[in-house]
């Protein structure tokens, strides 16, 4: 999960052919339909969302925004029925909370709120859903890809702390304590 | 021996002090020590809130923090129903969260961590302890004096800062007057608004709801009524003759209802002098009714004494036939005896 | 007679009699002030057990290991009875498989500077929760004030600071899973990590994967967590995961209510998996 | 190894105007596991299906991707063309490159590589599919109806005349529920009673129809066409064979019980039959009240029985049998205001009464032969008061809802009450007054013209002073304070659930709200069905409703079942829950989560580590569950997966999508 400032100078080495990937995880009875109904009405949207849809916004498993970010996503969109229409009657109150959670924790590890996002889209928002498509797709664009950090950085061995120590310390003399700190 | 502190309100020494008199009359009776908060303040009453909420809260806060801290573990009293809303409402609003506590505390500049309940004298007695002692000390039963109790608004509302569970139709004075040999009368005035507080502003208004006290209470068949507030105390109390005034003008029959604080009427059933306990000080004659009752009481008492011993001379008497029927029965029964043997014997012999 | 003393007494009580088979608790071990858990089986190793302000571990997991050869007597503190009611409450063992005495705790120590350990710092029962007996009286230590200072810390850097401070702290992270081994409320029959066929997280020790492991298993104990801070102590690289086990605590609780796992054996079901028709609404 | 076609569809112009199909192709080629690409002018049309089908054989397909319009639009195609092919239909994924690609972007460039992920995609998910096979479930043609008031009736009635056997349980010794109760009905003004009863006989004697009075549902188990359903039968110490309805019991049993029916204000025997017309005609024991049950002696209708019916020993009975449909109409109580309104006495009055109450007593059948009298000295009220809203549209109070009916039959009581004492008066006390019903605010203004005095606002406080009911409240349009004298006041209560509901509702795993309400599947589009499938609503069970409405929403329920039990099986959704037991650790989150109580924690034996283990693990009920995946989340493990939706094939899916 990169930094804004990194993001910016990283910039210069994006391509300009560079385009955003945002995945849309939505659930069949409502963003999904919401979503076809976008492409029967022959509303317009950015190309950078690929829809995967699910049976219900209770299906969706916070595994899987993990392994899109992970993957190479720069952006998550996880859309369901608006509370209280669900089809299958609660799960998208469930998908509500851990969502909310969810985001929170991410946010809380440093990712900007924009790449992970959360709607309530009906079957009948086409407009809303080209909308959201559309904002999603600029805000994560504006925050340019993600450029997760994953080389272990070379670092000082920290302390250790004890109980390790003494695992260490067979026999006591050879592992003064000078050295494992 | 309880102890509690006792926060006085301004009645205490003016308005409502034979409420104080009896209150310590019976106090001292029944061994429930009150510890007069030092330096105790304004409750801020209605007029805090009216100037701003923040005031409402601290004003009895501070009282409340200083009984914390000078009387600890000490749950404190209120008597005046007017001061145990203000004490209440404060400490509902400190114990809801943390953030109010330590607005308060900023505000009061002192510690206070809303510890200690605020009670109604009426909850104190509410003991089991306080009742066994009021029964053992009760001297004479105030038979005959039908009390209608009026516990005010002020005691009940709001429902959930004063937790009161039944605010149409509490219980707690009726049960005390029950203990005490009086008959609680069932009405529906219990805890109407007594309009004290717009008497001075809007009397147009205001005297009616007095009046219609009075009725409710008159109507069920109450002799008097019984209170634990002062501010209705004094409302009805003091305005009973201006109300009874304009009752003849309208060629209405007045009332004959005196007040009483219910703790007057324990102190006297306790068998202090009405003097005593302050009931001299009422403003309607309250002393003659109780005589009255008295004299009632002794009445039905001596006319129970005759019933009862009715009774048992009829018992005797009863008792007295069945014995004579018996012993006709086994003389018959004897002779019958006699004369079956003799005649036995007679044939033996023939 | 002190609590250790009384412990002994009635472990080798419980092992003669047969009220259980095993018993859980800690010895003495090689250096000084040192402790290490003890697994009994036989009455006359009961006077091996200590109980004392150096026993750091919390024993709850190791009842869920030895609970199939029969009823497990144990020593709990706050932290390991309410493991117990976890795995209780997981249908990982059953109450009346555990015999538990309990103990009050005051706080364990670091052996060498002899502090109260952080674990101990912030811990808010320190009574156990449940326990058949107690051996000496209960703890009543006061409960630390502020249960999110560390998490508020935190939410008050700004977006990029938070990305760089976590990125030092995964960048240590070995993928030991000692987080999760020690953790009661880790008690899968199969943990996600060693899931090939979803092969729900990437197994490169790497800044990212390893972020998204962390991740994974705080969403994992999210409603469920005892706050026992057992992972942040085996954490043999020192992470700070209570910071991330007490977020998503903390937001439960400013969102959902206010709970505490673990209290009880009828506990309401967690908040994750029940729901309000007026959760607030952010996602309109 | 699985062998992938993928046929990618030109919809005419519709998908090739914006998308590069035969490059798209190409690109499928390189796919792994691929073994077939074709494209197509129409996939759908029969030469296509043709085509796919020919494929299939030839390339000896087993897993088929469709490249072409939305699954919402042909899915269902696709799986009955495959069903007719070696290939199962459920290893079908269908890539939507139509709504969702070359209808809704312009360039082509861009259209086509979107196109190609999205075959990626469905070829990632494809490849992880497992097949799924349906399974048949028997549909058995007969229907429960619990409950035999007038919704419960209607709906037995609209079943059996369709030709399928019902049975009513009623909990009550006769069926009428609530409305024969009443005395008339809004707005026609015709006898309940008399409207009523005739239901009630119908269905007592149609051929189609078992009516289990005073029986109560003791258990369920099962799922849709099949709930095996256990009923109490309570004893009622008669033999029904026997007992002819004579009457002569009843006559001289020497024992009073309040009489429930009239609403506690008359007294009946311990032998009774709740009212003169009650269907079954035949009476019950009252067990708790009779004198030969509770205390040994009396036998008084034993003796005057005259064909021997009465039966001391009688106990309860149970009985299972098998339905293919419930039907819920269980129906409304009145709101016990008493606890809730102490200010208006709180029960202490005895003329403060409610509306059913008004019912009987205008009921000429009723327990002062329709004459108005109040309860306390059975004089003629001169001054009623009506007040609407006790216990309704009171959140602090009663409950936060509109009980929907009391409007009317307030306007109804007034008009009687005008009606039958014409110098009497009346005052109603209204918040608003709703009339939206066929006739209704004509009724409501023909009250006002009767001369009932509606005032806007609610009473205060009710006292008794001087053998008057004193009731305080506000006028609020004219802002002054109302005080009227009252000699009978009467409280149009609010409707709420009958008691037991939360149980049995619970039994059959039917979703109430907060107000223990039954809910629907959905407000407007599936009215009367439940969540729970196989399972109907009818009448004032899900919500306060009138007459009209509940008989409506019966003939809507009836109609459901009808279609149900007219089909001899239903095809099962095999894309349900699936347990891996082998690491469920049978803790229980995914329970509680299920909108539909299709899983079940059920101990089991496996062998493990070579010994005998038993431990608890979760059980899906196939019948029940309808592939929401909700439990699925729950399962840190992922022993409850989705099938058709597992977890691998989401994780490949997103995989897929990532390497683009």
């Amino acid at each position: 999960m990169s930094v804004v400032e990194a993001n910016k100078t990283a910039q210069v080495g994006v391509p300009d052919s560079w385009e955003p990937k945002v995945i849309a995880f939505c659930c069949h009875w409502c963003t999904y339909t919401g979503a076809d109904l976008a492409g029967l009405n022959r509303m317009n949207y950015p190309a950078n969302v690929r829809v995967l849809r699910i049976p219900c916004s209770g299906r969706m498993n916070p595994q899987y925004v993990i392994e899109a970010l992970n993957k190479g996503c720069d952006g998550v969109l996880v859309c369901g029925c608006h509370p209280g229409d669900c089809h299958y009657v609660t799960g998208n109150y469930y998908a509500r909370r851990r969502m909310m959670i969810f985001k929170r924790l991410l946010e809380y590890e440093g990712l900007e709120p924009e790449r992970f996002q959360v709607r309530w889209i009906s079957g009948a928002e086409a407009g809303k859903f080209r909308d959201t498509v559309m904002s999603v797709v600029e805000q994560v664009r504006a925050l340019g890809p993600l450029n997760l950090t994953r080389e272990i950085p070379q670092f000082e061995l920290p302390a250790v702390p004890d109980g390790q120590e003494a695992f260490n310390a067979v026999p006591e003399e050879v592992m003064p304590e000078e050295v494992s700190a | 021996m309880m102890k509690y502190a006792y926060f006085p309100g301004c009645s205490a020494e003016t308005t409502g002090k034979s409420f104080t008199i009896s209150t310590s009359y019976v106090a001292d009776k029944i061994g429930v020590e009150l510890v007069e908060i030092p330096d105790w303040n304004c409750c801020g009453t209605s007029a805090a809130a009216l100037t701003s909420p923040e005031l409402a809260v601290a004003l009895p806060a501070r009282s409340l923090a200083i009984s914390e801290r000078e009387l600890p573990g000490l749950d404190v009293v209120a008597p005046c129903a007017g001061c145990y809303r203000s004490l209440k409402a404060s400490l509902a609003y400190a114990r809801e969260s943390q953030e109010n506590r330590d607005q308060i505390k900023r505000i009061i500049n002192a510690p206070y961590e809303a510890k200690a309940d605020v009670l109604t004298l009426l909850e104190v007695f509410e003991s089991d302890d306080v009742r066994e002692a009021i029964t053992a000390k009760v001297q004479r039963k105030l038979r005959c004096l039908k009390v209608a109790c009026y516990y005010g608004c002020a005691m009940v509302r709001p429902a959930d800062v004063c937790e009161c569970d039944n605010v149409e139709d509490p219980q707690q004075m009726d049960e005390l007057m029950r203990l005490i040999g009086a008959e609680p009368v069932s009405w529906a005035f219990k805890t109407e608004c007594c309009g004290a507080a717009q008497q001075m502003t809007v009397p147009v208004q205001a005297k009616p709801m007095i009046e219609r006290i009075f009725q409710n209470a008159a109507a069920n068949g109450a002799d008097c009524i019984v209170t634990s507030c002062p501010l209705c105390m004094l409302n009805l109390d003091m305005r009973e003759a201006e109300i009874n005034a304009a009752r003849v003008a309208r060629g209405e029959e007045p009332f004959d209802i005196p007040c009483y604080y219910f703790t007057e009427l324990i102190g006297l059933a306790m068998g202090a002098e009405p003097d005593e306990v302050g009931i001299g000080i009422h403003f309607h004659p309250a002393k003659t009714l109780l005589l009255q009752r008295e004299l009632d009481a002794l009445e039905l008492e001596y006319a129970e004494n005759e019933a009862r011993a009715a009774e048992e001379r009829k018992k005797a008497e009863m008792a007295a036939k069945i014995a004579a029927k018996k012993a006709e029965k086994a003389a018959k029964a004897a002779a019958a005896k006699s004369t079956d043997v003799a005649a036995e014997a007679e044939e033996v012999a023939r | 007679m002190t609590a250790q003393d009384t412990i002994r007494a009635r472990a080798r009580e419980l092992l003669e009699n047969g009220e259980v088979t095993t018993f859980i608790g800690w010895e003495s071990g090689r250096f000084e002030n040192q402790t290490t858990p003890l697994v009994i089986t036989d009455a006359s190793d009961a006077d091996k057990l200590v109980c004392n302000e150096y026993c750091v571990n919390t024993l709850a997991k190791y009842a869920r290991d030895v609970v199939t050869r029969g009823k497990v007597g144990m020593v709990v503190r706050g932290c390991d009875s309410r493991g117990i009611v976890r795995l209780i409450n997981d249908q990982v063992i059953n109450r009346e498989d555990v015999y538990l005495i309990g103990v009050g705790c005051a706080g364990v120590r670091d052996r060498k500077t002899g502090e109260l350990l952080k674990k101990c710092a912030e811990c808010r029962h320190g009574d156990p929760v449940i326990c058949d007996e107690m051996a000496g009286d209960a703890a009543g230590r006061p409960q630390p004030s502020e249960r999110f200072k560390e998490v508020h810390e935190v939410e008050l850097m700004t977006q990029p600071e938070r990305s760089r401070y976590f990125e030092g702290v995964y960048a240590k992270c070995i993928r030991c899973y000692a987080c999760r081994d020690v953790c009661p409320c880790c008690t899968c029959r199969e943990c996600f990590v060693d899931q090939r066929r979803e092969n729900w997280v990437g197994k490169q020790n790497n800044v990212a994967e390893n972020r998204f492991y962390s991740l994974t298993r705080v969403m994992h104990i999210a409603d469920r967590c005892i706050e026992c801070g057992e992972c942040e102590r085996a954490c043999p690289m020192g992470l700070p995961l209570m910071k991330l086990n007490r977020k998503v605590i903390k937001d439960l609780n400013d969102l959902f209510g206010e709970f505490e796992s673990s209290m009880t054996l009828d506990e309401e079901p967690g908040k994750l998996i029940t729901y309000d028709l007026v959760d607030c609404e952010e996602f309109m | 190894m699985s062998r992938i076609g993928v046929f990618i569809c030109y919809c005419g112009s519709n998908i090739a105007g914006t998308v590069d199909v035969e490059a798209v192709a190409e690109m499928a080629r390189t796919l792994p596991d691929v073994v077939h690409v074709e494209t197509n002018k129409y996939t759908c049309s029969d030469p296509g299906q043709e085509g796919v089908r020919n494929a299939i054989i030839s390339h000896e397909i087993d897993r088929v991707v469709v490249a072409a319009c939305s699954p919402r639009m042909h899915e269902p195609t696709w799986r009955k063309l495959l069903a007719d092919t070696p290939v199962n239909p459920y290893m079908l994924e269908v890539a939507n490159i139509r709504e969702q690609c070359s209808w809704v972007h312009k360039d082509r460039e861009v259209a086509t590589a979107k196109a190609m992920d999205l075959v990626k995609m469905a070829v990632a998910k494809v490849a992880r599919l497992q097949p799924l096979h349906s399974t048949e479930i028997p549909v058995h043609k007969k229907a429960l109806v619990i409950g035999g008031g007038i919704a419960g009736m209607q709906t037995a009635l609209d079943i059996a005349d369709a030709g399928f056997k019902v049975t009513i349980v009623e909990r009550e010794t006769s069926l009428g529920g609530k409305m024969v109760m009443l005395d008339k009905t809004f707005p026609t003004m015709d006898c309940s009673a008399c409207i009523c009863t005739p239901k009630m006989s119908e269905v007592g004697n149609h051929p189609n129809i078992t009516v289990k009075s005073y029986s109560e549902v003791e258990n369920v188990s099962g799922y849709i066409g099949n709930f095996e359903v256990t009923i109490r039968e309570k004893a009622k110490y008669i033999d029904y064979n026997l007992c002819t309805g004579c009457g002569a019991c009843e006559t001289k049993c020497p024992q009073k019980v309040v009489n429930d029916f009239e609403q506690g204000m008359s007294e009946r025997t311990a032998i009774y039959k709740m009212f003169p017309q009650a269907v079954p005609a035949k009476p019950v024991i009252d067990a708790a009240h009779c004198r030969k049950l509770a205390q040994g002696k009396c036998g008084v209708c034993a003796k005057v029985c005259p064909t021997g019916a009465i039966n001391y020993e009688d106990e309860d009975k149970l009985t299972t049998e098998t339905y293919g449909a419930v039907v819920f109409a269980t129906g409304y109580k009145l709101i016990d205001w008493k606890p809730l309104y102490p200010e208006y006495g709180g029960g202490a009055y005895p003329d403060v009464i409610t509306g059913l109450q008004f019912e009987r007593l205008v009921n000429a059948s009723g327990p002062t032969e329709g004459h108005i009298l109040r309860p306390s000295d059975n004089s003629e009220p001169k001054d009623v008061v009506i007040i609407k809203c006790v216990g309704s549209r009171d959140p602090n109070k009663g409950k936060a809802y509109c009980s929907r009916a009391c409007c009317m039959y307030s306007a109804k009581h007034a008009h009687q009450y005008l009606d039958k004492v014409p110098d009497g008066r009346c005052y109603v006390f209204y918040m608003d007054v709703r009339t939206p019903g066929k006739g209704y605010d004509e009724f409501y203004m023909n009250t006002l013209h009767d001369g009932a005095q509606y005032i806007r606002g609610r009473v205060s406080k009710i006292y008794q002073e001087g053998g008057k009911l004193i009731c305080k409240g506000e006028d609020t349009l004219t802002s002054q304070q109302v005080t009227v004298e009252a000699d009978m006041v009467v409280l149009e209560t609010a409707m709420v659930p009958a008691d037991g509901i939360d149980e049995l509702a619970a039994k059959f795993t039917v979703g109430r709200d907060a107000d223990s309400w039954l809910v629907e599947a959905h407000a407007k589009l599936r009215p009367v069905e439940t969540n729970t499938a196989g399972i109907y609503l009818a009448g004032t069970c899900q919500g306060p409703k009138d007459i009209p409405d509940s008989v409506c929403q019966a003939g809507a329920a009836a109609s459901k079942v009808i279609g149900l039990l007219n089909k001899d099986v239903l095809q099962s959704n095999p894309q349900i829950s699936h347990v891996n037991e082998a690491i469920c650790q049978g803790d229980g989150a995914c329970v509680g989560i299920c909108p539909y109580g299709a899983i079940q924690i059920v101990q089991k034996t496996f062998r493990e580590n070579s010994r005998k283990v038993t431990r608890p693990v979760a059980q899906v009920n196939p019948g029940l569950c309808q592939g929401c995946g909700a439990c699925t989340v729950t399962c840190r493990a992922g022993a409850m997966d989705l099938l058709g939706y597992t977890n691998e094939s989401i994780m490949r899916e997103v995989d897929a999508l990532c390497q683009w």
